[in-house]
């Protein structure tokens, strides 16, 4: 996975994220929107990033979870409360990833990454307010754990 | 009122019929047992029939000569085995003498046909393959009682009365060398005791080759009670004692002076490529290094 | 009506299923389809395809109670029974799977007392205690909802606890996924395994509390939302592991995809019965997926395996009905009307606090306990455990906490004191163990026989001649003084006058006081004695 | 209902060969009385697996001469002439997947004593107790031994 890649990835992320809970959509429909998502992040993925990088495996659900993180500011309340939801989701992901990945292939969990997440979920309930700077901020908060998490092979 | 007490005695009926068959079934324990026999040829057929199958053996790729142990980096001692493939010509007389030391049982025919053998070690295209003691062994992990468990010095044991039969360790072991005793071969008579040093197992286990621990534990008492430093050097395996040709050689890793160190010296060494990355304690030797 | 028709079917699928479940027990794992390379078989998948079934009822209840939606009240009671139900059916496959079935008990972290230490590394152990938490806090939450029909104020503790089993269910499934996910089968790899498993499990809950509520007589819309919105994202990750492991399997795809797509077309969803086959059809389609993803390779089925599943049903439908129509008995319909009051005080935020902070502490002694005393263990595995303990202990102190509220304190005292001294027994029996099992007949001690192989004049020296020569050869004077005439002492002279023939004749036949040893000591054990006692003579001062 | 009963009938066990009841054999006046060293009746206690029982050979090594002034003694001696070859016999009570190796354990000078109780105590009939837990104590260093290899091979085959 080159540095570019990582970026595009990034950036592919956070694009479907404004359009997840705009409009009065049935449940159905959100959740079919939101499998296509992830199915676009798998097809991205699996074209660009070759399959032995580590963390190839759970790289569509990582972005997945980043575009949840993003959607949640442009939600118009309980925004602090499904930051912190779509933050776990991606702890989860990154923990248990690497946990059997310690197994397999001996990669231990990228405990940076799992900090400054752990710090994002504590300050979601300050920042996630409605002021468009700190809104902005947390967005390139999770950018960053995007991009810090790059590990060249 | 009517109908729960007609519900109440269909359940009870049901139940009671039940009891009833249940406590039948416990006739078949006073079916004859039948005649074990100790007659080695029985057990020479079982080793003809095995090998007649065709298994894969996969890639063999280079490795490097086994070293200390990561987990138990100050020991001296680290068993092992080699297994020459330019001399061996899969004859399978190591299949007898680890089935004859270590009283591994038959199967029956159910089983053979499923081709569930309990032979320790195996001909998969003419090489004998056994479990290799992996340094890292991924079996050891994923027991969840710690009946297969790690030895400092090389071994990656079986405590028998410890598994529960899980088969965690087989599922997970890349080599596929694990045995599960499916059946109770002692209630069949298709066991015998021909090495009183080794306990039988029983039905739900998981057994594997041991690199004949009972030899190296007699020869480290003995040897500790006299207080000699002991490194193994004189212990052999029953597969290295009964090769004809001598290919497969027991031995020390750690110990320059042991006839294993010696016979890999400057040989290529090999193993399984699943098992490549686990640190293997028995390996091949196929050409220079 | 309906319910007892189910009831009474569930006992009757009881009856094949507890006779193959006798006869599996009997015969062992050979009785059902496994093959040289696969070791887990069909209980395994009906295992996780259980637990996974178990979800449904955790996620209405516990976890739309958390995330404040209204309409899981109309079904959060059944739901909930129905997790009960299916956690106790699944508890039994694995049992069954084992190879010896009543050694179980090793896997329990009891066994610490023993001076054995179950293995943390392994998911099993992971497994074996978060499915245990996971049952007694969905028995705990259960008992508080039904509670709350005699002792309204109990209703404020149902979402407390539910913030505990929210997280905790997800866990479970997590814990189930990396069963698979960190071994080295190729076809059980998968790094992005834990969501996979999560969403698979919650799509088949959804399908089962469908059936469930279209039972009760009710419809709820939301639920064949959901169903389609799982549906895709199933889609999502099955084309992953497709892109991944190239593993494709087009009836699973069919049935548990393509199916609840009909669900789109409004006059069908209208149908109940097109909509309790479609919820079928998603059941059936991820108990395949479960079976496909344990064992891949196609070993022919025993009745054995078609027994399972009749156990399963039959033992899920005898204890839900069961249980649903003891409940419709003694609460009538009420328990649907109850849930939707809002507790009118809000928990106390300290104490919750206080409670999630003793679980944390309880589970982090534990760790460290643990830790202390098998310091091989890397401190990351233990964290699949340490969160299923702290709910524990959390679940347990608001559940107390609930029911100090409106018990009597001496029934409560006693209810605790019950549970106490069951679990101290329990405790007790493991602590115990059992007697030393004998698999074979005892060896019987006798007279030594004379060993094969030489032993060395050492041994023989301190064990036979020692007790009147002395260790040193210099007398054991206390004996020899007093009962015996003294032997000679042993000096290098003597030796050299002696010969070794001559001396090997008297250690082998005795001479005056000394007895024959022929028969106890061999020839060539004579002459290595003889060499000792030389070194021994040489040594003397 | 007949298997049952011959089930029962002959699951019974046999009986070991009994044992030489007419003399007690005491410890107490073999060991601490005249300074014997366990070893010298039990071969193989010091430097082997397993602590054997002396033959009638072995007892006839001292008891051929007449020792003490005892009354008992040609009692005694009636009753050595008439015993078998091999007088005694127990069934260990360790399994076969269990090595304990009796001359280790000596070598690291742990008395006899220490599992198997003073004489006084053998002699009223105690037999060493073979838990597990007690050996990992003690292995582990808890019963003021030097700590010892705690891997399960070491004992375990």
């Amino acid at each position: 996975m080159s540095p570019l890649i990582n970026m595009l990835a990034c950036l592919l992320a956070m694009l479907p994220a404004p359009f997840l809970w705009q409009g009065a959509m049935p449940l159905r429909l959100r959740g079919a929107f939101l499998g296509i998502v992830l199915l676009c992040f798998e097809c991205f993925i699996f074209f660009a990033v070759s399959p032995t990088y580590s963390l190839y495996e759970i790289l569509p659900l990582e972005m997945l979870a980043m575009c949840l993180c993003v959607s949640t500011l442009f939600l118009k309340e309980h925004t602090a409360f499904f930051a912190i939801l779509s933050q776990c989701f991606w702890l989860w992901i990154i923990f248990f990833g690497t946990f059997s990945l310690s197994y397999r292939v001996g990669v231990s969990p990228d405990y940076i990454q799992i900090a400054m997440l752990v710090v994002g979920i504590i300050l979601s309930p300050i920042l996630s307010s409605k002021k468009q700077e700190l809104r902005f901020c947390m967005a390139t908060y999770w950018a960053g754990i995007w991009v810090l998490a790059f590990t060249p092979v | 009122m009517d109908q729960s007490r007609r519900n109440f005695l269909k359940v009870a009926s049901l139940v009671l019929g039940g009891l009833a068959l249940w406590g039948c079934r416990r006739d078949k324990n006073f079916a004859p047992t039948p005649k074990a026999s100790s007659d080695i040829s029985l057990w020479k057929i079982e080793i003809k029939q095995a090998m007649q199958r065709n298994i894969s053996l996969g890639d063999l790729v280079p490795i490097k000569i086994p070293g200390p142990l990561l987990k138990f980096s100050k020991e001296i001692n680290r068993f092992g085995m080699s297994i020459d493939l330019d001399i061996c010509n899969g004859c399978g007389e190591c299949i007898l003498a680890c089935m004859l030391e270590n009283n591994i049982p038959r199967v029956n025919d159910n089983e053979a046909q499923k081709g569930r053998f309990m032979h320790w070690i195996e001909m998969r295209e003419g090489v004998p393959v056994m479990c290799s003691h992996c340094g890292d062994a991924p079996c050891e992990k994923v027991c969840p009682t710690g009946a297969a468990v790690a030895s400092p010095d090389g071994m990656s044991a079986m405590i028998y009365p410890r598994c529960i039969g899980s088969r965690y360790c087989g599922a997970n072991c890349p080599s596929k060398t694990r045995k599960f005793n499916y059946t109770d071969a002692r209630a069949e008579g298709l066991s015998a005791k021909f090495n009183p040093e080794v306990p039988l197992r029983n039905r739900g286990v998981m057994e594997k080759c041991s690199l004949c621990v009972q030899r190296l534990q007699n020869d480290r008492l003995l040897a500790k009670t006299l207080g000699k430093e002991w490194r193994g050097m004189g212990v052999q395996s029953a597969c290295a004692m009964a090769c004809p040709k001598k290919a497969i050689v027991f031995g020390n890793w750690l110990d320059s002076e042991s006839p294993l160190s010696q016979a890999v010296r400057g040989r290529g060494v090999y193993t399984l490529r699943s098992i490549a990355g686990l640190d293997p304690s028995v390996v091949y030797l196929v050409g220079r290094a | 009506m309906i319910l007892r028709i189910l009831f009474i079917v569930g006992l009757v699928l009881c009856v094949p299923a507890v006779f193959v479940l006798d006869h599996a027990l009997t015969v062992g794992p050979a009785s059902w389809a496994l093959d040289q390379t696969t070791f887990w078989g069909t209980p395994i998948a009906n295992f996780v395809f259980w637990i996974g079934l178990a979800h449904a009822g955790t996620f209405f209840s516990a976890m739309l109670l958390v995330l404040n939606v209204k309409w899981q009240k109309r079904i959060a009671f059944p739901a909930e029974i129905s997790t009960i139900a299916a956690l106790f059916v699944a508890a039994i496959f694995p049992l069954i799977h084992l190879g010896i079935p009543q050694r179980f008990y090793l896997m329990f972290p009891m066994g610490l007392f023993r001076h054995l230490y179950v293995n943390m590394e392994s998911p099993l152990v992971w497994d074996f205690i978060a499915i245990l938490v996971y049952l007694c806090l969905s028995i705990f939450f259960l008992l508080i909802h039904a509670g709350s029909l005699r002792f309204p104020s109990l209703v404020a503790f149902r979402r407390p606890l539910a913030w505990v089993l929210f997280p905790l269910v997800l866990w479970v499934h997590t814990i189930v996924s990396l069963d698979f996910a960190i071994t080295l089968i190729p076809t059980w790899q998968g790094a992005y395994f834990p969501i996979y498993f999560i969403v698979g499990a919650l799509f088949s809950g959804i399908a089962l509390v469908l059936i469930l509520s279209e039972l009760e007589g009710r419809r709820l819309r939301r639920l064949e939302d959901l169903l389609i919105a799982f549906s895709w994202g199933l889609l999502a990750l099955w084309i992953w592991e497709l892109m991944t492991k190239e593993i494709w399997c087009p009836e699973i795809l069919f049935f548990g995809f393509l199916v609840p797509q009909l669900l789109w077309i409004r006059p069908l969803r209208a149908i109940p019965t097109i909509r309790v086959v479609i919820a079928m059809s998603v059941i059936f389609a991820l108990w395949w997926e479960r079976i496909k993803l344990v064992m891949p390779s196609d070993s022919e089925w025993t009745p054995v395996d078609y027994g399972w599943i009749a156990l399963g049903w039959g033992g899920f439908m005898a204890i839900y009905f069961g249980l649903r129509l003891v409940t419709k008995r003694i609460f009538s319909d009420r328990i649907d009307t109850i849930s939707t009051e809002v507790s009118v005080e809000p928990f106390p935020k300290k104490r919750m606090a206080l409670y999630w902070g003793a679980g944390f502490s309880a589970a982090l002694l534990f760790v460290a306990w643990f830790i202390l005393r098998v310091p091989t263990v890397p401190w990351v595995r233990m964290v699949p455990v340490f969160f299923p303990l702290m709910a524990l202990v959390t679940g347990f102190l608001i559940v107390v906490d609930a029911f100090s509220r409106v018990l009597n304190r001496r029934v409560l005292f006693g209810l605790l004191g019950g549970l106490g001294i069951i679990l101290g027994i329990f405790g007790g029996l493991i602590y115990q163990g059992g007697k030393t099992t004998f698999d074979e007949s005892p060896t019987i001690i006798t007279t030594e026989k004379m060993p094969a192989i030489p032993r060395p004049a050492e041994v023989i020296w301190k064990s036979r001649c020692a007790s009147c020569h002395g260790e040193d050869g210099h007398l054991n004077r206390k004996f020899v003084h007093e009962f015996y005439p003294l032997p000679r002492d042993i000096s290098v002279s003597r030796f050299d006058s002696l010969g070794v023939d001559s001396l090997s004749k008297v250690i082998l036949d005795g001479r005056a006081f000394m007895g024959a040893y022929r028969g106890r000591i061999s020839e060539s054990e004579a002459h290595s004695l003889i060499e000792y006692m030389r070194t021994l003579a040489k040594e003397a001062p | 209902m007949a298997l049952i009963v011959a089930d029962l009938l002959f699951s019974t066990e046999e009986g070991l060969a009994s044992k030489n009841k007419a003399i007690a054999f005491s410890h107490e006046l073999h060991g601490a009385n005249i300074g014997l060293d366990c070893t010298h009746c039990h071969t193989g206690a010091r430097l082997g697996y397993k602590a054997h029982f002396p033959s009638k050979q072995d007892c006839l090594d001292c008891h051929r001469i007449p020792l003490t002034d005892s009354a008992g003694i040609p009692k005694l001696d009636s009753a050595l002439q008439k015993a078998k070859a091999m007088p005694w016999q127990t069934e260990s009570r360790i399994p076969a997947y269990v090595i304990f190796h009796h001359g280790v354990h000596a070598k690291a000078n742990i008395s006899c004593e220490t599992c198997h109780g003073s004489l006084a105590e053998i002699d009223r009939g105690k037999r060493a107790s073979v838990k597990m837990g007690e050996c990992l104590a003690c292995h582990r260093g808890e019963k003021g031994f030097a700590p010892s290899a705690t891997d399960c091979a070491r004992c375990h085959r």
